[in-house]
């Protein structure tokens, strides 16, 4: 039996290398996935906690977490379409015309 | 009438209020009418009040008229309120008089001035204040008047505002009578706070028991007081405004800065003499300000070519003369010599003033010369005012001098070396009058032959005045005509109710040969005096020229007027106004302002460096979330 | 395992329910409305609008959880559901005419709108971590489309890029603290962690000490807290100004109300620590807000970090973790909304023909040009700037009150200090308004007043 | 409580407020009309504030007119007000000053002149308010909403740098009066620790017995706000950009009013409430006031722009009347009081006689004028007794209120009043050296022969003022009595209060208690 630490341990590893990746890569598309590996880091430890809570709820929410991340990819990817069809670009650091 | 004396100042007060609403409408001779007639009536009342008075037993001499509540905060009451007492009742008479006969000259003096209504709207306004000043019956109302005589100072002195040498004189007098007035006010302050009240009556009464003679209250509050006579008696340090004080009119200058206001001084230390009882100290710092001031100022006389500027020294010398007499105790003498000096110094400026006006304004005695024919009327009363000041004996001059003079040697405040410089002080008196008359009326003359046609008489609304003036300044002596000359001192007696409880006693121990001797000794120094005023300005006029250049330093020291002016200007004027430059315009700039802007500035500065943060690079959002979420979970865990 | 099948009481969250079918209402509604005449849906929305307010009114008062216990019928969700129904119902009427200038009329708007507010009301009924979290994420999904609404504008296209990255990267935050307080806690149900947390010797969990700091993150992000502030010029600026308005209040409001459900219900047991957190990044946001705005020269950037500058405020009244920090956050909301909501709607009635007056120098002369739209422009200025006798005023006056209750008097000192600070930039704009001549890009010839602004 | 059984108190704060709504609601294009209106309520006013004085009750010091409504129940706040007098002065200052300021406008004011009065009448509104409140919210309401119409007044008719001008008057102001919130609210809330029960009743308040250190902060909180609005030396820096950038009236309700509400705070607020921090600090605000005092005559005497010399003249006449209200006595205080009053009238009046110069000749640079008595004899009289009387002439209104104030300073320190007095001198300084260079000598320049007299309207403006210069400084009695009773029981309170501690284990955040020690 793996102790649950390790499964938080390895979630906000995942967790970490999500974040890392959002701040050192500049494709949109990228970025994006790293946020997904974020998500996919948060439902390992819920998961991980229901079970070794021995509770259901992890896994529903799971699915909760699931589904809003298929929303954001929906929304985000159309986002991204939208910014390459006007840019030609997904490079966010070309995304730069708001500042200051 | 005694209880209405109230009417006395209030009179002017109407006349200048008449004058500073109508007199432009109504014309010169409603103007003179009004002005004269109220200082007139204002005369007449105070000759009646003293009339009254002297039916009154002499220990009942005194009348207070409370008028009404004033002001009042806390245990600080003060009444508006006047009172009428022997000394009140000579200075009443002295000032309406004086007041009155200058007015009446002035109508013809200033006839030609446009300034003619706001001319006696002012001088009105003068006796107004001058008389308000002598019938105080609190510090309060004292210092009202003080302030107020100040005041038409001030306005009299510039009334020729477009000459800025006038204006410059009147703020010069106001800010030095201020100098002064403060000195006067804590002196007021401190009374109020020793004593719980501004009345004569409670002050004076309760001075003795509340204060030990020679004690340090008491001192302070004389030597503050003394501050203020200072100023507005100008004596040493604070006579530098007199001699400037003369771009005023000629009458104004007799009148404010010769016969009275200029008094007031002396007035307030004879009035507040229970006070300076007290303090022996102070009454030493009077008598000596004033016999250092009366040498000090004589000497500078001696070398003045402006007839105006000669008498103004030689009133500032006069004045150190009473204050030396207030400051050995001898206050009716004191205010003998205010008397006699009203009469005669009134009439110098006046005859001076004449002939100012026959020359169309020349005040330079050495563009004159031989004017006696010309002028005879105010040639000789110019000359009876010059040896009335000389102290010719039997003129007034003579008697109110000597009576200081004496005291000054017998009392047991006064001494030898006050005596010799009174006497010294006495001997220049002589020199200089006699110099002014020689120069300006006798030898050849020295006019431009366009001033040598206009010269003329003054018309006889100016000729009556210097006639009666010279009247009073020949025989005002015989007010005072002391004991051993067989007379009564009747001025003297008639005060002796106020003074009653300071009789110098001490001198009725002198033998009266000394007081005779000295007297001859008085008389030889005044024709000492005037003998070389003949030699230098009539027998050998060269003389004087060689003399300066022999004597080259003291000379130039006595023309400069011992660069008092150019010293104080040095080590007050300019340091101050420096002062107010640096910070009006840097310290206020750079500090005041300079924080505070300095501030916003900050504040904008960092909004606009603080605002580059935003680079607009979504990945550095994303990094200030991270660190945020780094510092967070930080704080946290290490808490 | 027995399956409880919880009691479903749609009734208790009928408000949120009601702007739900409204949207889905105008949704079907778009199809059949041409192009052109799409006020007709604005319409309907309000009509939504004011069933649920009407509806929040008569629920007013009761109390009760439904859904076991996931969602709380309490005055608490029903004021902020009124907030953000007023925020709802103004930035609708703002739309429809400045959709129709600026040539984007489309119902999909007014959907996304009302989804938005839906979002908003879960959040603040929400009484289990998850449901706030669905609720944020329907809130953020509309938001971010509202944000890049106009397609083709390359600046709200970056709007909501910006806004979308930065969002899903917060909400991750978020949701890793709602994970690991459910590792640490066993639940994600509010009331069931303060059941937990009231055992002894818990606190010293690190893992719910992480849980708290990531949940604070992710709040953060949502109310614009320093450092989590940076996406709010961008976005501001960058989004339609009726869809800023909307956001700076509602968006704003919904955070709030999220934040100190949590915060304040759930994690009181450890109050000692986060309210100095809070306290010092109400400081740094406060101040950073007020300061930074001063050196902006475009009016919705301006507003934006004036409204980073509230949530700096705001923050000071929960820092004081009491019940009247709680009322003044809520007045101060309302009081806000108004406000902020006529500024933005004086922003949105200059707009023209796709050209909008958004430089600070285009609102030169507007004293004299239209005296009573600036006469309201001043009026929220003044109340935005808490100087009496305005609603701005009470509402910092409730707020610092209760700071100062709370014993935080250093924090209320520095408030009101900022409050000066932004009182410049406030002001700056009364000075262009009313003390500068009039520009001549924006010289408008009428001066009628069209719109309605709430003083 | 109300002797009259009439809210008049509200009726006269009010009533500007409506003239204000009158004023806008009047056609504009009728400027006679407009001016006309605003006159009419500003006179109104003044007149409906004069019952104050007939049915003012001179023998005590309680609170008259008194109104007081619940407003905020939970909170404890109220709609109260109240004068006493301390305040009755000032109420009556400044209705008189805004009626004499709305009716020298007349001719100055060309641009939106509709606007322009309303402001006005809404700012009177403010100025009445913040002398009436006796509760503290209701208070500090008014206090800050009157500088935005001041700050509209300055910023929308001011001079070239108006804006520069307006905006550091605002803010700067603004930053203390925030801080004076922060002293409010923690009052609020000691009190409540105290006594149990929420309130801003001034009145209540008072009766609180604060510990020395409370005292002290909140001290210093509350008299930041007044130090910057008398202005205190060296908080200063506003008032001269503001005063030289302000239309005429407004510098005239500048100078006559807002600045009062500094030194009416301290009388009314500061004072009472925290007596024992009043006394502890007096030396160093005393210090603080001389220094006003010199300092404001010497900057003054350096001013090239006669509105900006009066401006600082107005620095050293505010710092005779804080040096009057910390002598802690009855001259002092009757002395600052009515030299507010006194400060009032003739830098109000010297204010609009630079404005009517101004209106003629475009400049307000000394070296532009002199000999102006030739070319307008009666203006140069009115400059001339003004200055005279703000010189503190005896016989003329400053006297009487610098020497009670000299008065009370000697007895309470005499080095205060030998140092003050010098203040005195140097008043003389700059003021007669501003005449001379600008009334008298000779009559230069070419555009200052034609220069035209007062007109009637404007003799209708200053007259009034210089009949109460010499009336109070002839007869003050009946302006000293009103306030006698109230500054005795103020007086009484000052210095029986703050010797106990109480505050037992109450502490509020931020107040250091440990060093209460120190001071026992």
């Amino acid at each position: 039996m793996v102790p649950v630490s390790y499964y938080l341990i390895l979630s906000g590893i995942l967790f970490t290398i999500g974040t890392v990746g959002i701040l050192v890569r500049r494709n949109a598309l990228v970025i994006f996935m790293s946020i997904e590996v974020m998500l996919n880091a948060v439902n390992l430890t819920f998961l991980a906690a229901g079970r070794y809570l021995n509770s259901l709820d992890g896994q529903v929410i799971v699915l909760l977490v699931l589904t809003v991340a298929a929303a954001e990819v929906a929304v985000g990817l159309a986002l991204i379409v939208a910014i390459f069809r006007s840019r030609g670009t997904t490079d966010v650091d070309e995304v730069n015309l708001l500042k200051w | 009438m005694l209880y209405q004396a109230w009417i006395i100042p209030i009179l002017p007060l109407l006349g200048a209020a008449t004058n500073a609403f109508l007199g432009a409408r109504l014309g010169k001779r409603f103007v003179s009418l009004v002005a004269c007639g109220t200082v007139g009536l204002a005369f007449w009342g105070s000759a009646w009040v003293f009339a009254d008075l002297t039916r009154l037993p002499a220990g009942e001499r005194l009348a207070m008229l409370p008028m009404y509540q004033w002001i009042s905060a806390g245990d600080f009451q003060v009444n508006f309120a006047l009172q009428v007492d022997p000394l009140s009742a000579v200075m009443l008479l002295v000032v309406s008089g004086v007041s009155f006969l200058i007015h009446v000259y002035s109508t013809g003096y200033m006839a030609e001035d446009r300034g003619y209504a706001r001319y006696f709207t002012y001088l009105n306004l003068f006796v107004f204040s001058m008389l308000l000043l002598v019938t105080a019956n609190n510090f309060l109302v004292l210092y009202v008047g003080w302030e107020l005589v100040g005041l038409c100072s001030y306005l009299l002195i510039g009334f020729w505002y477009e000459r800025k040498a006038a204006a410059d004189a009147g703020k010069k007098a106001f800010i030095v009578n201020r100098v002064g007035d403060l000195g006067f006010a804590l002196g007021v302050m401190l009374i109020f706070v020793t004593f719980g009240s501004l009345d004569y009556q409670d002050v004076f009464a309760g001075a003795p028991q509340m204060l030990a003679v020679g004690s340090v209250t008491a001192t302070t509050i004389t030597l503050l007081l003394f501050v203020g006579a200072t100023g507005k008696s100008a004596q040493i340090p604070l006579y530098v405004w007199l001699p400037d004080a003369m771009e005023g009119p000629t009458p104004v200058s007799a009148l404010i800065h010769a016969a009275t206001m200029v008094t007031a001084g002396v007035y307030m230390v004879a009035r507040t003499h229970a006070l300076f009882e007290l303090a022996p100290f102070s009454l030493s710092v009077v008598a000596t300000i004033g016999a250092v001031t009366a040498f000090y100022a004589a000497t500078i006389a001696l070398v003045q070519a402006d007839i105006k500027r000669m008498l103004a020294y030689s009133t500032i010398s006069q004045l150190g003369y009473m204050f030396l007499a207030v400051g050995v105790g001898a206050y009716a003498a004191g205010i003998f010599h205010l008397t006699t000096h009203a009469f005669f110094k009134a009439l110098l400026f006046l005859g001076a003033g004449s002939v100012m006006h026959a020359l169309g304004g020349e005040t330079n005695m050495l563009k004159m010369g031989g004017l006696r024919l010309k002028l005879p009327v105010t040639y000789w009363a110019f000359v009876v005012g010059a040896l009335a000041i000389s102290g010719f004996p039997g003129l007034s001059g003579f008697f109110s001098k000597d009576a200081i003079l004496w005291q000054a040697f017998a009392s047991p405040r006064g001494g030898i070396a006050l005596w010799a410089m009174g006497l010294a002080t006495g001997a220049l008196t002589a020199f200089y009058a006699l110099r002014a008359v020689f120069l300006t009326f006798h030898g050849e003359s020295r006019l431009t032959w366009e001033a040598e046609r206009h010269v003329h008489e003054p018309p006889s609304s100016m000729a009556l005045p210097l006639g009666l003036l010279a009247a009073l300044a020949a025989l005002g002596g015989y007010l005072g005509l002391p004991h051993i000359l067989g007379g009564s001192d009747a001025l003297g007696s008639f005060l002796a109710p106020v003074f009653l409880d300071q009789a110098n006693t001490a001198l009725e121990t002198q033998a009266p040969g000394n007081e005779l001797g000295l007297m001859g000794l008085a008389v030889l120094a005044a024709f000492l005096g005037m003998g070389l005023a003949w030699y230098f300005y009539l027998a050998r006029p060269e003389a004087p020229g060689a003399l300066a250049r022999r004597l080259g330093g003291l000379y130039a020291l006595l023309a400069n007027k011992y660069y008092v002016d150019e010293i104080y200007g040095g080590l007050v004027v300019q340091p101050l106004v420096a002062l107010a430059h640096f910070l009006g315009e840097g310290f206020e700039i750079a500090v005041i302002d300079g924080v505070v802007n300095g501030v916003g500035r900050t504040v904008a500065a960092s909004g606009a460096w603080l605002r580059r943060l935003q680079t607009g690079f979504v990945r550095n959002y994303a990094l200030s979330i991270f660190l945020g979420a780094v510092i967070v979970l930080g704080y946290f865990l290490f808490r | 395992m027995d399956f409880v099948v919880p009691t479903v009481d749609l009734g208790s969250i009928a408000p949120a329910l009601l702007v739900l079918a409204t949207a889905l209402l105008v949704l079907v509604g778009e199809l059949f409305t041409a192009p052109g005449r799409k006020g007709a849906l604005a319409v309907l929305a309000l009509l939504g609008v004011a069933g649920a307010t009407a509806k929040s009114f008569l629920l007013w008062g009761q109390s009760e959880t439904a859904f076991g216990g996931m969602v709380a019928l309490d005055n608490y969700g029903l004021f902020f559901g009124l907030i953000f129904l007023i925020a709802l119902g103004m930035t609708v009427l703002l739309s429809v005419r400045y959709l129709d200038q600026m040539d984007m009329d489309h119902g999909e708007y007014y959907v996304l709108l009302l989804l938005a507010t839906f979002g908003m009301m879960l959040m603040a009924s929400g009484t289990d971590l998850i449901v706030i979290f669905l609720g944020l994420e329907i809130l953020s999904l509309s938001l971010y489309v509202l944000a890049g609404f106009a397609r083709t504008d390359l600046r709200a296209q970056e709007a909501a890029l910006k806004y979308f990255l930065l969002g899903a990267f917060s909400s991750g935050f978020l949701l890793y603290g709602a994970a690991l307080t459910y590792a640490a806690t066993g639940t994600t149900n509010l009331a069931r962690i303060v059941g937990f947390l009231a055992q002894a010797g818990v606190a010293g969990n690190p893992l719910l000490w992480i849980a708290v700091g990531l949940l604070m993150v992710g709040f953060g992000f949502k109310v614009a807290t320093v450092p989590f502030q940076m996406w709010v010029p961008d976005v501001y600026q960058g989004a339609p100004t009726p869809v800023t308005a909307f956001m700076s209040v509602g968006a704003k409001a919904a955070g709030f109300a999220g934040f100190l459900r949590v915060f304040l219900y759930a994690f009181p047991a450890l109050s000692v620590d986060w309210t100095w957190l809070l306290a010092a990044l109400a400081v740094l946001t406060m101040t950073l807000g007020n300061v930074v705005a001063i050196a902006q020269g475009d009016i919705k950037r301006m507003l934006a970090y004036s409204s980073i500058a509230h949530a700096g405020y705001l923050l000071v009244a929960m820092a004081s973790n009491s019940q009247a920090g709680v009322s003044a956050v809520l007045f101060y909301l309302v009081a806000y909304a108004f406000t902020n909501l006529g500024a933005f709607a004086v922003v949105v009635y200059l707009a023209r023909q796709g050209q909008e007056a958004l430089e600070l120098s285009d609102y030169a002369g507007l004293g004299s040009r239209a005296p009573l739209v600036a006469l309201a422009m001043t009026t929220f200025m003044v109340s935005l700037a808490g100087v009496p006798p305005t609603a701005g005023f009470v509402a910092k006056f409730y707020l610092f009150g209760a700071a100062v209750e709370a014993g935080l008097v250093w924090l209320a000192v520095i408030g009101v200090l900022n409050s000066v600070i932004s009182a410049y930039y406030y002001l700056r704009l009364i000075v262009i308004m009313y003390m500068r001549e009039p520009s001549a890009l924006l010289a408008l010839a009428e001066s009628t007043v069209g719109a309605i602004f709430k003083i | 409580m109300n002797q009259l059984g009439f809210p008049l108190l509200s009726a006269i704060v009010y009533l500007p407020l409506a003239g204000a709504a009158a004023v806008l609601a009047v056609d504009g294009r009728n400027p006679a009309l407009v001016k006309a209106t605003a006159f009419l309520f500003s006179s109104l006013t003044l007149l409906a504030s004069l019952p104050l004085y007939l049915f003012f009750q001179a023998d005590t010091a309680a609170m008259q007119f008194v109104e007081k409504v619940p407003w905020v129940e939970s909170l404890g706040i109220n709609y109260q007000m109240g004068i006493d007098g301390i305040s009755l002065w000032l109420v009556l200052l400044t209705t008189f000053l805004s009626a004499i300021a709305i009716l020298s406008s007349w001719s100055a004011i060309t641009t939106r002149a509709k606007e322009y009065y309303a402001v006005m009448l809404v700012l009177e509104t403010g100025m009445i308010g913040v002398f009436v409140a006796t509760d503290l919210f209701l208070f500090y309401v008014f206090w800050e909403a009157m500088l935005i119409p001041m700050y509209l007044l300055i910023g929308i008719w001011g001079g070239p740098s108006r804006i520069y001008a307006a905006v550091k008057f605002f803010l700067y102001t603004m930053a203390g009066g925030v801080l004076m919130l922060v002293g409010i609210l923690a009052l609020y809330f000691i009190n409540h620790a105290v006594t149990g029960v929420y309130t801003f009743d001034l009145l209540e308040l008072r009766k609180l017995n604060l510990d020395f250190w409370a005292q002290l902060w909140l001290f210093l909180a509350f008299s930041v706000a007044f130090a910057i609005k008398v202005p205190m030396f060296p908080f200063h820096t506003w008032l001269p950009d503001a005063h030289v950038e302000a239309p005429t009236a407004g510098s005239v309700l500048l100078a006559g009013v807002l600045l009062k509400m500094g030194t009416y705070g301290f009388v009314r607020f500061s004072l009472p409430l925290f007596p024992a921090a009043a006394r502890e600090l007096s030396s160093i605000i005393a210090a603080l006031a001389i220094i006003g005092i010199v300092y404001g005559a010497l900057v003054s005497l350096v001013q090239e722009d006669v509105k900006k010399l009066v401006a600082y003249s107005s620095v050293s006449h505010l710092g005779f009347v804080m040096l009057g209200l910390f002598a802690f006595n009855s001259q002092g205080v009757q002395g600052g009081i009515l030299q507010m009053i006194n400060h009032g009238l003739s830098t109000g009046a010297l204010f609009l006689i630079v404005g009517m110069l101004y209106e003629r000749r475009h400049t307000r640079m000394i070296a532009d004028f002199g000999g102006l008595w030739k070319a307008i004899p009666l203006f140069s009289m009115a400059l001339l007794v003004v200055s005279l009387a703000s010189i503190g002439l005896p016989g003329l209104n400053g006297f009487v209120g610098e020497f009670l104030i000299l008065v009370g300073a000697f007895r309470h320190d005499w080095l205060w009043a030998a140092f003050g007095a010098t203040g005195v001198i140097l008043s003389a300084v700059y003021m007669l050296w501003m005449l001379q260079r600008m009334v008298f000598g000779e009559l230069k320049s070419q555009q200052n022969q034609g220069l035209r007299d007062l007109s009637a309207r404007e003799v209708l403006v200053l007259a009034p003022i210089i009949v109460l210069i010499f009336l109070i400084g002839v007869y003050p009695w009946p302006f000293l009595k009103p306030m006698e009773a109230s500054t005795q029981a103020l007086l009484a309170e000052v210095k029986s209060k703050g010797q106990v501690l109480v505050l037992d284990g109450i502490q509020a955040e931020g107040i250091p208690m440990a060093r209460q020690d120190l001071y026992r």
